[in-house]
């Protein structure tokens, strides 16, 4: 039996809510898989879908994007964009056959340190079924250039 | 009496060759598109179309390659040059343009530095060559003086037989010899007709157009801008061009390695020529225009003594805008020059 | 036949009487069914402009080539119902001014050519709109509907399939009137978003920020898949695109030369079904 | 090579010396080099960029580079610390023919950044003084602050063999500039420099060598006696890659040098 698989995952959270709830997670000593590598951004709405693209061509397994609940925008309304943006780009992706398990989408808030620690459990859980991701992890093969997460 | 290869062998010819340990490659259409690819057998083969639609080109001069691959590890740098995988092959089917069109590149890759991946593709492959019995509205060898049965850059020169059942075979190059003596028993004496050869119209005079171009009045003509109002500027004839060689070196990778690659570029881009300062010396997409015309036929030839164009007609062909060399030169044909 | 006429005779008014100072329409090609754009100055050269079933080219994106429109002066151009969708949203993105540009507008029907009323974009409006209401039947894609069949694999290998041989000449890019940045993404290297290699992976890379970019600004003119040399389907993609926004924002892109683009705007209660 | 100096010279503008690792690179260096040679310096990861050495052939123990950081391979050099490796392609290209200028006076003409290029014909023949006469040096740059090389300046400027007149652009003079201001070709026409038995070296931006030209020509100068170097975008520095082209010579091999009269035979839009 092969060891067991450890998916890496990139997560990309705003920095007021989704970071501030895995701070609380961190503080409240909750444990989470540690498959996770955050990458803090002001806004959700900062978070290009090209930021996707580059972790998946670093090789990447899977993608979390996350931020304040609807409403809590620090900058009034930049995750409303976003919503639309993600909406689109995960249908884009379904349609390229990249499978929705492997790009999640979440609203954490600052309070919700509990729910941050579950959804990484859970994705990180949901990812290793998945298996790694093979299909991508062959075009970036076939380039010759590193894929170092 | 000629010596014949006929159809009904080539499957013979295949595995002859394959086992003599050449790879075989020939034109192929698979999925939308047509490209000179490699096949198991014979009948995998199309060479009932006129032309395929990519170059032979990418088969010496890959779209994109890799030059070296580098590792650093803290004060050093390690890198490892990439050859290109050593391999003898036979190129089935090529069309005389095609041909023609490596050997007007030769010059370029070997004069003062030698491009090492060229020449050793082109010194491992075999160029297989068929005489053209059909053309279509793009084909313009003859106006560029060549022919449809043009023998440049080939290493033997097939001519199809009046029945279509094969073809007559001409050996040119010492190469080419080799090649088929793997397979001489498969070849015949017979005395079958050769088809007639494609008719290819000639659409303009080639020393009419290389006079204008040469006059350096003409650099800064209206001319230029009229004609190319309407490229909107893509590399696609570029890239199809089975001569244009301009090419782009990236690297891709991190501060620990990665790799170098060589990559296809066009002077249809805007950013091709762009300074570091933003003054870009060919600034407007006639400029660029008049750069390929003017490279293809007045500064190549100046330097290789060979015209940059072997009359394929893939630049018309494809081009989303209906522009290319032949309308081109036709409506400079008819200037003064 | 007559609406070329029709068309011919208005444009040498407008040219004569100085009321445009260019016609962008279609001229005889190199061969009897190609047909190429012609840039027409003056009234006696309005005889090279032909209008056919084989007029298909979407045009508009000559508008917005650099300087063109900059002297305020009037454009006409002929356009289907495509490209004036397409002239809506270069407006929407305040990329030109509609107001300048008079519309020679056709649509096909088979070999027939009918004119369309109107001459400003505004005035196609409801044409447009009732375009959005009743799609034209057998519009969707047959391959559409196989590649939804597939599973993530297949689809995936599909898509593989088909990128790996595009060559990225970027035909697809120049071909689109939506594509007009000065500075594409895929040019711009810092940092390197995506790879500028023509290997599979940066093909890849390169279609679906193409296709994301395209995302409920594409009217499906098929301007790029008509100019893709290697035949890649880039129109299912869009389509697919197109279709998502419509579904899921009631997006029909280029209603209108006011209307707000899709990604640039949101509802509060839009869908977030797929949000954890 | 390994960067063994570096400092800044103007905003963005960085000076680098970098040392060879290899001896037997070094020495094939010291014997092809000759002032007017490019090299490509590279991160690997991010790519290479051209551009001139710019220490004089005279002193060859060193390569010295000056650039200005723009794009990704210049930030990333720019971002490169004292003993880091970074690559050297080259000597490529053609030269100054500086023994041809011997017994002359020099007049060298510069703007901006590429004042680099010019500091390595200068110290070149001022380091064997002897063999020329006057020796004039004019530079202009779009503010003060954009001058590279400040320390040779006054170096320059304090030495009695040569004549340095220093300008830039009008409204980049700061309040204690005391020298000109005014763009390069007119205050080249204010200095007229007697074409007499004079060689002129131009670097600088193709608006400036355009100008400079019909000023020098004006001052009565022999397009025979007038070199210039044109830096276009290069990739592979061995005339294949073609993005150097200006009509059929590639500059890369053939360039980057030449003379006035060589560059009037060009085609003039696409320089």
């Amino acid at each position: 039996m092969s060891e067991l698989f450890e998916p890496k995952i990139i997560a990309f959270v705003c920095t007021y809510c989704t970071y501030a709830g895995a701070d609380l997670a961190g503080t409240s000593r909750l444990k989470y898989a540690p498959n996770v590598r955050i990458i803090r951004l002001p806004c959700t709405g900062r978070i290009s879908p090209m930021f996707i693209l580059k972790a998946l061509q670093k090789g990447a397994d899977g993608v979390l994007v996350s931020g304040c609940h609807p409403g809590d925008c620090h900058f009034t309304h930049g995750n409303y964009h976003a919503r639309r943006r993600w909406m689109v780009f995960r249908s884009l992706l379904d349609f390229m056959g990249i499978q929705p398990e492997r790009v999640i989408f979440s609203w954490i808030s600052a309070a919700e340190g509990g729910k941050f620690a579950d959804l990484i459990n859970t994705v990180t859980e949901d990812i290793r079924k998945l298996g790694p991701f093979d299909q991508y992890k062959e075009l970036i093969r076939e380039t010759e250039a590193p894929a170092t997460l | 009496m000629t010596r014949c290869l006929f159809s009904n062998k080539l499957e013979n010819c295949v595995t002859l060759w394959r086992s003599a340990g050449y790879s075989v490659i020939g034109p192929v259409r698979k999925d939308a598109t047509s490209s000179y690819a490699a096949v198991e057998h014979a009948a995998d083969f199309d060479l009932g179309m006129v032309l395929p639609d990519r170059s032979i080109k990418e088969l010496f001069f890959p779209q994109t390659e890799p030059m070296l691959h580098y590792t650093i590890k803290q004060q050093a740098i390690n890198t490892e040059e990439f050859t290109p995988p050593a391999g003898k092959r036979i190129i089935f089917g090529v069309r005389p343009c095609d041909a023609s069109g490596l050997s007007i590149d030769d010059p370029l890759f070997g004069w003062d530095y030698k491009d090492e991946y060229w020449f050793q593709r082109r010194n491992e492959s075999v160029i297989v060559t068929i005489a053209c019995t059909k053309a279509d509205d793009f084909c313009l060898c003859t106006s560029l003086k060549l022919a449809p049965d043009s023998t440049n850059g080939s290493d033997i020169l097939l001519r199809p037989l009046e029945n279509n059942n094969g073809w007559q075979v001409e050996e040119l190059t010492e190469r080419g010899r080799e090649a088929f003596s793997a397979i001489a028993e498969l070849l015949q004496e017979a005395s079958e007709p050769t088809a007639p050869l494609a008719v290819v119209p000639e659409m303009f005079n080639l020393d009419t157009c290389v006079a204008w171009l040469q006059n350096p009045e003409n650099f800064e003509s209206k001319f230029w801008k009229d004609i190319s109002m309407r490229c909107i500027g893509c590399g696609s004839c570029t890239y199809l061009c089975p001569t244009c060689h301009c090419f782009d070196i990236q690297d891709e990778g991190d501060t620990y390695s990665g790799i170098r690659r060589k990559n296809w570029d066009s002077c249809s881009f805007a950013l091709f020529t762009m300074h570091t300062s933003g003054h870009n010396p060919r600034s407007t997409q006639s400029a660029r225009w008049r750069q390929r015309i003017m490279h293809k036929f007045n500064y190549f030839p100046g330097k290789f003594s060979v015209n940059s164009c072997s009359g394929c007609g893939r630049c018309t062909r494809q081009c989303p805008v209906d522009m290319g060399i032949t309308e081109t030169l036709q409506k400079i044909s008819t200037l003064h020059p | 036949m007559i609406t070329q006429e029709k068309y011919r005779s208005k444009a040498k008014k407008l040219l004569a009487e100085g009321s445009v100072k260019m016609v962008i329409g279609y001229s005889p090609g190199s061969t009897p069914d190609r047909r190429r754009p012609v840039f027409i100055r003056s009234f006696d050269e309005a005889d090279q402009l032909v209008l056919d079933s084989n007029c298909i080219a979407n045009l508009s994106g000559y508008l917005v080539s650099e300087g063109l429109l900059s002297d305020e002066k009037h454009v006409a151009i002929f356009l289907r119902p495509d490209g004036i969708r397409s002239i809506n949203i270069l407006a929407a993105e305040s990329q030109l001014n509609v107001d300048q540009i008079i519309i020679f507008g056709f649509d096909t029907n088979g070999n027939e050519v009918r004119a369309l009323t109107g001459e400003h974009a505004g005035e196609f409006s409801e044409f447009i709109g009732s375009i959005k209401e009743h799609p034209p039947e057998k519009s969707r894609d047959p391959l559409l509907y196989q590649i939804e069949q597939m599973n993530p694999q297949e689809r995936f290998a599909f898509w593989k399939d088909e990128f790996s041989r595009c060559i990225k000449c970027y035909a697809c890019r120049q071909a689109c009137p939506m594509c007009y940045c000065r500075r594409c993404i895929v040019d711009s290297n810092q940092p390197q978003w995506i790879n500028t290699s023509s290997h599979t992976l940066g093909n890849f890379e390169w279609n679906v920020v193409r296709a994301f970019h395209l995302a409920g600004r594409c009217v499906g003119c098929g301007n790029c898949d008509r100019a893709c040399p290697v035949n890649i389907p880039l129109r299912l993609i869009n389509s697919r695109m197109a279709e998502e926004v419509l579904d899921s924002f009631d997006h029909f892109a280029g209603l209108n030369p006011a209307q707000e683009p899709v990604l640039a705007s949101f509802k509060k209660d839009d869908s977030e079904t797929f949000i954890l | 090579m390994k960067i063994v100096g570096r400092h800044d010279e103007a905003p963005g503008v960085k000076t680098m010396r970098l040392e060879f690792q290899n001896p037997a690179d070094h020495e094939e260096f010291r014997q092809k080099y000759r002032t007017g040679m490019f090299g490509l310096y590279g991160v690997y990861g991010e790519g290479e960029s051209t551009f001139c050495v710019a220490s004089p052939e005279t002193r060859t123990d060193y390569i010295e580079c000056t650039f200005r950081q723009s794009g990704r391979v210049t930030s990333a050099l720019a971002n490169a610390d004292i003993g880091d490796l970074i690559t050297f392609r080259g000597p490529y290209g053609n030269r100054f023919p500086i023994e041809t200028f011997h017994g002359k006076n020099l007049l060298f003409i510069s703007g901006g950044i590429a004042l680099p290029p010019t500091r390595s014909v200068i110290w070149s023949c001022l380091d064997q003084r002897e063999k020329f006469g006057k020796v004039t040096i004019i530079y202009g740059a779009r503010t003060v602050a954009d001058l590279v090389y400040k320390h040779e300046l006054d170096e320059w400027q304090e030495r009695a063999d040569v004549d340095l007149v220093l300008t830039v652009d009008p409204g980049g003079e700061s309040p204690d500039w005391k020298n000109k201001v005014g763009f390069v070709p007119t205050v080249l026409e204010e200095a007229a420099p007697s074409p007499e038995n004079c060689i002129a070296v131009i670097c600088g931006p193709p608006i400036m060598i355009k100008f400079t030209l019909i000023s020098l020509k004006k001052l009565g100068f022999d397009e025979t006696n007038v070199y210039t170097t044109l830096e276009n975008r290069m990739k592979c520095g061995v005339g294949k890659c073609g993005r150097c082209n200006v009509g059929s010579i590639y500059v890369c091999k053939e360039g980057p040098v030449f003379t006035a009269a060589e560059v009037s035979r060009m085609p003039a839009a696409d320089l």
